[in-house]
């Protein structure tokens, strides 16, 4: 296995039990910016399409052969520094439709986990419920999850706090407090 | 039982396929550049329905598979899968053909001619017996063959070959002018990358014309044949006629990177097919083409590709039916695995079956079972 | 000779004469670095004649190399798997473009461009003796 | 300088046989697989060197999954010995060089045809299931595309009426194997042609599922802790497959599923269909060290979560 295969099979697996436990903080190879490109390294080829708002986070989408799209037709959201406005782009991402959910988009966002706002989770993945402790997040980002969530249909988040990643699936329930 | 071994299973598995090669002749290099050589129409074959131009590759599993035809296409394809795709080439338009045979059954004559080029239409299909006595030549000379011997002299070829362009207009262009055929969309052309991609896509039907004709361009020669068999002898519209049949080599044109311009990587042979009916008010064409030179399957699959438009086609020309079934990966592999095991699932059903007869109810259990779920 | 001419000539020139030649520019060419050399596939669309629709195909295995040479860069990619063809023909693209041995690059060029063409004819007078003279069909 | 020498080596293969393209695609489809429980995801489906419709779906999602610390269990109709899994087994390890178990509780990654372990899974695990036919609504309707606006519309009436009709003509369910089932209560979903005793296994699992169907290039999943519940009735339950009365002959166990084998002279004998497990009791029995990880039915064939199965105790005692 070569440096970028490990480095894309480690990424990759913490993205699938971060999906598949939702709330569970999950390791990925390396922190920061690093683990926002891990991703990118890991998910994009020129199959496919992302956004970032973030001038040098697109620079190196576009170096991975993926196209950089309008926020309303990525699949692929990265937010490495989410500010108040990038609520915009957030509600523009795809959701999916009812014959093809698959198409709701993955939204990258760094966070801080231990953070002051508490959610309970609850869904597939999770026995009972789950508290998480998240902030650094944009405000109304989960009032606006909840508006676009209608499930089979909604994105999938990816929170990176350093080289952590929690994911949440569009079919977790979220509740603030 | 004796297939499921307690130990030595895959001691068993290795063994089997050294005995499969040593039930026929060791390979080597040569024998596959011999394949190749001297079975182009067979490595075409491989590599129509492989959906993969490399006709060493399609010699060497030809040469692996000892001639196993599914196993050689599956061998191509799995192949393809170790692969990155790095380009996307040029539409390849027929203007752009440099064609050796192309003929119309439409018309006596037609503009530019009939081409019969390379075929075997003709010829007496007479065992050369003479070549297994050691009497004949190496080729045409030797024996009286099946035909008056057609290799020509020098002295008899042409004096001044048509160029590159030799004009071999479209027989469609002469109908389309002639008002017979609808006229083509004016449409510009797709970016090569956009295309829709059977093998990138799911395939939803009605499939895109693109998903239809890459399909068949990849379909099983004999599941086409069959199917369009159907339909020609009398399941589908009645006859209809070939419009036009080139075997052509194509210039498979890239873009280089630097310079931004178009250059030939090489050629590659291509076969294609106009159908048209002819009971209808007005003409409509059915098409198909292959990697590879493949009459019979362009044939047949530009009148399944025909048969397919009709507003109520025959169940063996929808077309989810037709370009499911003729995928020869796909048909063949499902039908080998039913020599896996299946006790579990046919134990299952049989529990079913049991417990509805002991509590006597009316009728009998059929298929319904889990017999129809042991795949 | 253009590039595009260049390539398309020697892709199709016998893999060992294209070898030999690029083997004999080397010295000249240092230094040199090998960006990319690689197979893998091409697709290959085709427009149908039906309705004017385009689809793939299929796909072509192809090598392909990507250099830098006598401080130019050189692209080139030809049928099959052979990435020693594929340099081969990039390096003799770079050779090129930075005006190395332009005068033997054109004679090798025009020798197998000759020699491809007099083939070709050669086929093409065979294709045409199959035309059907309607006199006596 | 010699162009042998600048040529880079040819990469036959890349790690897990498949490029790196096709890799990452099932990579995104899985993840959306797994946010979408039970629906059923398109993906391009490479074709493997072993034919299809002989468990490259599954082998796919394996050959992505896998890195080199993980440990690969491969098994057919329960069996680790039968030749498709030891051949499937052998490529795995071939392409990735991960060390191979028969031990369920050792494996990370158990990729399967037909049935699910008798040891319980836990959670970090991975079960890839192979799957012939992923449109459970493929009997009620044969038009994929139909399919598809049902599962859309969450419009299952037809395959209730199915279920209705074989209540009718033969006072019970006659489905065996793959026997379909509700996901987290939204999508209707294949379970893959394991046995009926082997469905209540997915249902509030701690381990993810993955299934994936090769020729037809559908990957769905089961995330873990999520509600799979097989179709029924108010009143007429969904029933496993009847093991009363069956001793296994290598191992005298019960109320485990059993394989029949056919005697030459009429009637059977029965031996545990999961070969992994009676290698553990076997070695046990002899006193060799075997860990047994405890099992989804337990030795009078009571379930282990209380309540999942509604007829309870069926398994045990027939009707």
């Amino acid at each position: 296995m070569s440096p970028a295969e490990t480095r894309q099979h480690a990424t990759f697996t913490a993205l699938l039990w971060a999906l598949s436990y939702p709330g569970r903080p999950q390791r990925l190879p390396a922190g920061g910016r690093a683990a926002f490109a891990a991703i990118a390294e890991a998910l994009l080829d020129l199959e496919t399409g992302a956004f970032s708002p973030d001038a040098e986070f697109a620079a190196l989408i576009a170096r991975s052969g993926a196209r950089l799209l309008p926020p309303q037709r990525a699949p692929y959201h990265f937010y490495p520094a989410p500010e108040a406005d990038s609520l915009e782009s957030i509600a523009a991402a795809p959701v999916g439709s009812y014959t093809e959910p698959e198409l709701g988009a993955t939204l990258v966002l760094s966070c801080h986990l231990g953070g002051p706002a508490t959610l309970t989770l609850r869904g597939p993945g999770i026995a009972g419920s789950v508290r998480l402790r998240v902030g650094g997040l944009p405000e109304d980002l989960w009032l606006l999850r909840a508006e676009r969530t209608r499930f089979p249909l909604g994105w999938d988040l990816l929170l990176i706090d350093g080289a952590e990643v929690v994911g949440l699936p569009r079919s977790t329930a979220v509740e603030v407090g | 039982m004796a297939y499921v071994a307690a130990r030595g299973g895959e001691q068993a598995i290795l063994r089997a396929e050294a005995l499969h090669g040593r039930l026929r002749a060791p390979l080597s290099a040569a024998i596959v550049r011999q394949i190749e050589a001297h079975l182009p129409y067979l490595v075409d074959r491989v590599m129509g329905e492989g959906s993969l131009y490399a006709p060493e590759l399609a010699a060497l599993a030809l040469a692996q598979s000892g001639g196993d035809l599914y196993e050689a296409v599956l061998l191509l394809r799995a192949y393809r899968s170790t692969q990155p795709r790095i380009a996307y080439a040029e539409p390849v338009g027929q203007e752009q053909l440099h064609t050796l045979r192309r003929i119309s059954a439409a018309f006596k004559d037609i503009p530019g001619g009939q081409i019969l080029g390379p075929t075997l239409d003709y010829s007496h299909r007479l065992l050369r017996l003479d070549l297994l006595d050691g009497l004949g030549g190496p080729e045409h000379g030797g024996a009286p063959s099946s035909s008056t011997d057609g290799a020509v002299t020098p002295a008899e070829l042409p004096q001044t070959p048509p160029g590159p362009s030799s004009p071999l207009p479209a027989v469609a262009d002469w109908q389309r002018a002639s008002g017979l055929l609808a006229t083509l969309p004016d449409a510009p052309a797709p970016d090569p990358a956009e295309l829709p991609d059977v093998t990138r896509d799911p395939v939803h039907f009605p499939a895109p014309r693109a998903h239809r004709l890459q399909s068949l361009a990849r379909a099983d020669t004999g599941g086409a044949l069959a199917l369009g068999y159907a339909s020609m002898r009398g399941y589908g519209l009645a006859h209809p006629t070939v419009n036009e049949l080139r075997l052509a080599h194509a210039d498979v044109l890239l873009r280089h990177p630097i310079t931004g311009a178009t250059f030939s990587a090489g050629r590659v042979r291509v076969s294609q097919c106009e159908v048209v009916n002819t009971s209808a008010v007005e003409l409509r064409l059915g098409y198909a083409a292959t990697l590879g030179w493949n009459e019979v399957k362009v044939i047949a699959a530009a009148m399944l590709d025909l048969e397919m438009d009709a507003p109520t086609p025959h169940p063996a020309h929808r077309e989810e039916f037709v370009l499911y079934h003729t995928e020869p990966v796909e048909s063949s592999g499902f039908c080998i695995h039913y020599k896996l095991p299946h006790y579990v699932t046919f134990q299952s059903g049989l529990d079913a079956l049991r417990a509805v007869r002991a509590e006597g109810s009316e009728g009998s259990v059929q298929a319904q079972s889990g017999a129809e779920e042991q795949a | 000779m253009e590039t595009s001419d260049l390539l398309s000539t020697l892709t199709r020139a016998e893999p060992g004469a294209v070898k030999a030649f690029a083997e004999e520019l080397l010295p000249a060419l240092e230094p040199v670095e090998v960006l990319r050399n690689r197979t893998g596939l091409a697709m290959l669309p085709m427009r149908e004649t039906a309705q004017g629709a385009s689809f793939y195909l299929g796909e072509i295995l192809l090598a392909e190399a990507h250099v830098r040479a006598a401080g130019a860069e050189g692209y080139a990619a030809c049928l099959g798997r052979d990435l020693e063809q594929a340099l081969a023909l990039a390096l003799i693209d770079a050779a090129h473009r930075a005006g190395v041995a332009g005068p033997a690059i054109l004679a090798f060029a025009t020798a197998q461009s000759a020699a491809l063409e007099e083939a070709d004819a050669a086929l093409r007078r065979e294709v045409e003796a199959t035309r059907v003279d309607l006199e006596t069909f | 300088m010699k162009l042998a020498q600048l040529a880079h080596p040819r990469q036959d293969y890349s790690y897990g046989f498949l490029d790196e393209f096709g890799k990452r695609e099932l990579r995104r489809r899985m993840l959306k697989a797994v946010a979408i429980p039970g629906h059923q995801v398109p993906y391009a489906s490479r074709e493997l060197p072993i034919a299809r419709g002989w468990g490259t779906g599954g082998l796919q999602v394996t050959l992505s999954l896998v890195g080199p610390g993980d440990t690969v269990k491969v098994i057919d109709q329960g069996a680790d010995d039968s030749v498709n899994a030891a051949n499937l087994r052998r490529f795995i390890a071939r392409m990735t060089g991960v060390s191979t178990t028969a031990d369920t509780l050792a494996a990370t990654v158990i990729q399967s045809r037909h049935r699910v372990p008798e040891e319980r899974l836990r959670e970090g695990q991975a079960l890839v299931l192979q799957v012939p036919d992923p449109e459970p609504l493929r009997r009620v309707q044969p038009d994929s595309s139909k399919a598809l606006e049902m599962h859309a519309d969450a419009d299952y009436a037809q395959m209730w009426l199915s279920l209705y009709e074989q209540l009718v003509r033969f006072g019970r369910f006659v489905q065996g194997a793959s026997y379909p089932v509700l996901v987290h209560g939204r999508y209707l979903m294949s379970p893959s042609p394991i046995p009926r005793w082997d469905t209540p296994d997915l249902h509030q699992a701690a381990h993810l599922t993955l299934l994936s169907a090769g020729r037809e290039k559908r990957l769905y999943a089961v995330p873990p802790y999520t509600d799979v519940r097989p179709i029924e009735f108010e009143d007429v339950f969904f029933q496993v497959e009847q093991m009363v009365g069956r001793v296994c002959a290598v191992t005298g166990a019960r109320n485990k599923f059993m394989d029949a084998l056919p005697l030459a002279g009429g009637g059977s004998i029965f031996r545990i269909s999961d070969t992994g497990y009676v290698a553990k009791l076997l070695d046990a029995a002899r006193g060799k060290p075997a860990t047994i990880g405890p099992t989804y039915y337990d030795d009078e064939g009571r379930f282990f979560q209380p309540g999942v199965l509604r007829d309870e105790g069926q398994a045990r005692n027939g009707r």
